[in-house]
């Protein structure tokens, strides 16, 4: 199950989604919003996807987890639209016949969501929304090896 | 040549639309054609922000050269507000 | 919430008892019976408590895990009695501002749990039953600065 | 003097009974009550297994001197399947 949804993310069907006979074990990420950020008072998050490539690179993630950890099965759901505070953003499932698979294939998948998915969050504050990512200003760490493919500073071209 | 340009999140706010049709030269590149659409919208010209590019649903690099009725997605930052990188 | 129960443990109750307002991520662990064990078929497992200091224990966990890392909350709900294939034996889940800290709360709960909560795992499998971790021959392995408290092996005497 | 036994898991099949009450001498600790019940219940004897020691539900090191009507409990390792110290 790699999908997004508009409605409220259900963690039961997850959790069916990933179950096996073969796993001992199933570890879950769950993503709220949180209240607070950076100093600011959050009120929501919206967010906003491109439809098909996210679910698609949600689904190449499991497929490299697979590769990497032994695990039984992978399911990701990603909210768009409006998540008001503690509600459910972001929810992956992981089953595996060990909990060290598991625990890692999931620390793996919300790293990579939150790196190469799709999928914008606009922060709605007390005074203000701000595309996360994108505020003016913000400096961004070079990966080592990571390819920069484009940028929009004004002093580049 | 016709592509099709479609703009997400902070892009299609500053753009004021989701969606682009543009003409372009054959053996244009995708990272031209941003250099082309920033002409066409200096909205565009957001400061300090980096850009993946992504053609057919996915990640391609700068030097892509476009074809006939592409679909092109010019990805600003992700959800994770970390860097934007590939 | 720090429980034992008999009846199949429920995920959504768990998730809510640590949803806050300033969590911006949950992890959970979820054990279930795995079909199969070091070779064996494994039918079922029954899980055997000492209640009071069980609950106590789980607890302390919490406690534990609340002086080492940032996190807003812990509930562990671990189940006694028979539980089959696929079913749930213990749940875990951690809230916390930043998922780093969640991941770290809730691997480092699992372990503890199963070194040092008294709940004891027989394995029903195909031809046998058995108390995991009292085989007949097992190697223990001593951690550094662990203390052996005592021990029934019939040449130590 | 008499203290609270309670067995379980494996002790408990073993010994075929969850709770024993047993009179001690005062200064008697829990690890030579260990040995005293052993050689009321030889069946305790299983080889292999290393034990923790509780007293009225915390644990405590072998060297504890019983109390009039302490609980105590011998615990075989617990779930994780492995090595069972504290």
């Amino acid at each position: 199950m790699f999908a997004l949804t508009e409605k409220p993310i259900r963690i039961g069907e997850l959790l069916d989604s990933v179950t096996r006979p073969g796993a001992g074990a199933i570890v879950t990420f769950i993503g709220t919003t949180r209240d607070h950020n950076e100093g600011r008072k959050v009120l929501a998050l919206s967010y906003e996807a491109y439809p098909g490539m996210a679910e698609q690179e949600l689904e190449r993630i499991a497929v490299e987890a697979k590769k990497k950890w032994a695990i039984e099965e992978m399911a990701i759901v990603h909210r768009t639209g409006r998540v008001d505070i503690g509600q459910v953003s972001v929810a992956i499932a992981v089953s595996a016949a060990h909990r060290e698979d598991a625990f890692a294939a999931c620390r793996f998948a919300i790293e990579e969501i939150k790196r190469k998915v799709p999928i914008w969050k606009k922060e709605l504050f007390e005074g203000g929304e701000l595309w996360i990512g994108t505020q003016s200003g913000q400096r961004f760490h070079t990966e080592p090896g990571a390819e920069v493919l484009g940028r929009f500073a004004p002093h580049s071209k | 040549m016709k592509v099709k340009i479609r703009l997400f999140a902070i892009l299609r706010e500053k753009a004021k639309t989701g969606e682009i049709t543009k003409e372009v030269e054959p053996g244009t590149t995708v990272a031209e054609l941003w250099r082309l659409l920033q002409q066409d919208y200096p909205a565009l010209d957001v400061p300090g922000v980096r850009l993946l590019y992504a053609v057919n649903q996915s990640y391609v690099g700068g030097e892509y050269v476009l074809q006939e009725m592409d679909e092109v997605v010019f990805v600003p930052p992700v959800s994770g507000g970390s860097p934007c990188l590939l």
